[in-house]
C-alpha cells in the first residue's frame, strides 16, 4: 500500500487521525479502530524523519489506538446497570474538539482575509509635540514595590525552575541511539569475570549507570548463563546477584553464535 | 455648534494618532464624559458610512481607530505597494483559534487540544503580537496564561472578543444527532 | 453616484499615503483625467471646510495631502499630554526581577528562564527606563546584555543597593564570562 501524502504534512497525531477518518469516509463517532490503527501505523512506518520529539507524539497516539483496540477485543467486565462505556469515547471527544478548532480557524482565516483589506495610517504627531512627551516617572511606576518584593518574585521564579525539573524524567535525557552495544558489554563482563572470578552484579555497574546500561548488562548476563559460562546465585529476593565466572577464556558474541 | 467642533476634534485626534485611542483618553481630550464621547463617536461612525467617504472609524475593545474602508482596497493597491501581512500557516491559525476561544489558556492546555508540542507556534504568535501573556495561573508550577491582543482584533476585523465567530451550535447539534443515530447501529466492528 | 465613489477613493488614498501625492498619480488611480481629478479634489476641499471636520486636504505644488486643520493643534497637544497609565504587570515584574538579579543578561537567557519569548516585556521595561543595554556579549551574534538603570536603583534607595549584585566594571567582565559560558550551554541544550 503506497501512501502518497508525506507525514510531515500533518500537524500532529490528531491531524493524521482526522485525515484517515476523512479518507475512509467514516464518522468520528464510529471509528473502525482496527483498520484505522493499521493505517495509522503504516503512516508512522513511513516516517523518515529522525525527529524523535515529533515521532514520539505520533507513537503515543498509536499506543492509544492499540490500547482502545485491545480493550474492545477483551470482554467487557460485567457491570450491573451501568451502560458499557465505549473505549473509543475519550478519543472521539478529543477528535471532536480538535475538529471544531480546525473548523473555526477556517472561519478566522476568512475574517483575516477581509480585515487585511483595511489600511491604517502611522501616527503623524508633529515633532515638537511628540518631543515634549513627558518622561515616564520611574518612581511613580515602581510605586510601593520594594526590593524585597522584587527579590521574592525572583526567588519564586528560581524555585519554580528547579521544581520544573522532574527528578526522574530529567535523567532519561533525550531519546538517543542506544549507546550500549550488547556485544561490547558481553565481552566486558567476561574480561571482568576472568579478573575477579567471583563478583556481584552490582560490581559491573560501579559507575553511575543509566537504565539502558543496566538492562544491557543484565541481558549480557542472561546470555552468558545460557552459554554456561557463568553461574549466578541469589540468596534472597533483591539480594545482590553473585556471579561466578566458570570459563577461562573470552568469546565474542559472534563466536557464541548470536 | 459645539457638537460639530467636538466631532472635528475627534477626527483630528484619530487622524494624528493613527493607532487605536482608548475611549477614556478621547473623553479627557474633548472634555466630555465617556458616555457622551461614545455617543458622538457612534454618530460620527454613521456619517462615515456615507458612500462619499473612503475612511471609517472602527472600534477595538473600547478603543477607536481610523482606517480605510475595505472596499477601497483595489484603488489603494493601484497607487501604492501594500506590504504583505504575516501569513499565518495552518499551525499558527489553529493555535491562535484555540487561544482566542479558550483564553486565558496555558501552553499545556493548548498542547492537550492539539496533541502536539506547541512552543513554536506560541512563540511565533507572541512575536507577531497576536497573543500576549496574561499572567500566571494560580496552580502548581504557575504556568503562563495566554490571551489575544488588540492587534489580533485588528487583524481579524473584530470589534471585541464577543464577536468571534460563534462556534456554530447547529453544527454541533448536527454532530450529536448523527452520533446518536449511529450509536443505535453501533456494532463493535473489529 | 459615481462622483461619490471617486471622492471616497481619493480620501482613502490620501489617508493611506499620508504624504503629498501628485495630481497625475491620483488621476491614474481613479481613472480620470487630471482636470477632472483636480475639480473633484477642489470640491472635496470645500466639503472638508465644514466645521465638523478636523482634517483638510491641502495642495502643495500640484500635490495633495491630508492633514489636520491648524485649529486642531491645541486638541492634539492635549491628547498627547494625557499621561498613559503605566503599570508594572506581573509579566513585567517577573522579567524585571530576573534582569535585576541576573544582570548582565541576554534576551535569550531571560527567555530560557521564563520559558517563553520575552521581547514584549523587555521592550516595555526599556521604554519605562527601568532597564538599559549594558553592552554586547562577546559571543556569536553579539547579543545585547541588559541590566537595570541608575534610575531604577535610585528609586529603590541607596540603602538597598547591596541587595542587588553591584555592577562595577570588573564584575561586569566576570558576568560576561559567566554569561558566555551559560550561552554555550544554552545552545547545547537546544
Amino acid at each position: 500500500m503506497s501512501i502518497p501524502v508525506k507525514l510531515e504534512a500533518f500537524e500532529g497525531p490528531l491531524d493524521l487521525l482526522l485525515h484517515l477518518i476523512d479518507k475512509n469516509k467514516i464518522n468520528i463517532y464510529d471509528i473502525p479502530i482496527v483498520e484505522i490503527t493499521e493505517q495509522y501505523l503504516d503512516y508512522i512506518k513511513q516516517m523518515e524523519e529522525k525527529n524523535m520529539e515529533i515521532m514520539s507524539e505520533f507513537l503515543v497516539m498509536a499506543a492509544t489506538l492499540i490500547n482502545i483496540k485491545s480493550r474492545m477485543l477483551l470482554p467487557a467486565p460485567a457491570t450491573e446497570e451501568e451502560e458499557e462505556i465505549d473505549p473509543r469515547q475519550e478519543l472521539v471527544d478529543r477528535l471532536l474538539e480538535y475538529k471544531m478548532y480546525k473548523y473555526v480557524s477556517d472561519q478566522l482565516r476568512d475574517k483575516q482575509e477581509d480585515a487585511s483589506r483595511v489600511m491604517f495610517k502611522s501616527p503623524t504627531i508633529p515633532k515638537e509635540i511628540a518631543d515634549f512627551k513627558e518622561d515616564i516617572d520611574v518612581s511613580e511606576l515602581i510605586g510601593d514595590l520594594t526590593l524585597s518584593k522584587l527579590h521574592e518574585i525572583f526567588t519564586s521564579i528560581v524555585k519554580r525552575q528547579s521544581d520544573k525539573i522532574d527528578p526522574i524524567r530529567s535523567k532519561f535525557g533525550k531519546i538517543e541511539q542506544e549507546e550500549f552495544d550488547l556485544s561490547d558489554i558481553f565481552t566486558q563482563i567476561q574480561e571482568y569475570g576472568i579478573e575477579h572470578k567471583i563478583f556481584y552484579f552490582r560490581n559491573l555497574l560501579e559507575k553511575q549507570s543509566t537504565k539502558m546500561e543496566i538492562i544491557v548488562t543484565f541481558l549480557g548476563i542472561l546470555e552468558l548463563i545460557k552459554l554456561g559460562r557463568i553461574k549466578i546465585e541469589q540468596e534472597q529476593l533483591f539480594d545482590d546477584i553473585r556471579i561466578t565466572y566458570l570459563a577461562s577464556d573470552i568469546i565474542t558474541m559472534e563466536e557464541a553464535g548470536f | 455648534m459645539e457638537i460639530k467642533l467636538v466631532e472635528a476634534q475627534l477626527e483630528a485626534i484619530l487622524f494624528t494618532m493613527g493607532e487605536a485611542v482608548e475611549l477614556d483618553r478621547l473623553a479627557l481630550a474633548i472634555d466630555h464624559d465617556e458616555d457622551t464621547t461614545r455617543k458622538i463617536l457612534q454618530c460620527m461612525m454613521d456619517k462615515y458610512d456615507d458612500e462619499s467617504r473612503g475612511i471609517q472609524i472602527i472600534e477595538l475593545d473600547g478603543a477607536y481607530q481610523l482606517c480605510t474602508k475595505a472596499s477601497m482596497y483595489e484603488t489603494i493597491v493601484k497607487i501604492t505597494h501594500i506590504p504583505k501581512k504575516h501569513i499565518l500557516t495552518d499551525v499558527l491559525l489553529e493555535t491562535l483559534s484555540i487561544i482566542a476561544y479558550k483564553q486565558p489558556i496555558t501552553r499545556l492546555q493548548i498542547e492537550a487540544i492539539r496533541g502536539v508540542k506547541s512552543d513554536h507556534p506560541i512563540n511565533k504568535l507572541l512575536e507577531y503580537n497576536l497573543i500576549c501573556e496574561l499572567g500566571r495561573m494560580d496552580a502548581p508550577g504557575k504556568p503562563i496564561l495566554f490571551g489575544t491582543t488588540e492587534e489580533f482584533l485588528r487583524c481579524f476585523g473584530l470589534q471585541s472578543l464577543d464577536l468571534l465567530p460563534a462556534i456554530n451550535p447547529e453544527k454541533l447539534e448536527d454532530f450529536k444527532l448523527q452520533a446518536e443515530e449511529e450509536a443505535e447501529q453501533l456494532t463493535l466492528d473489529i
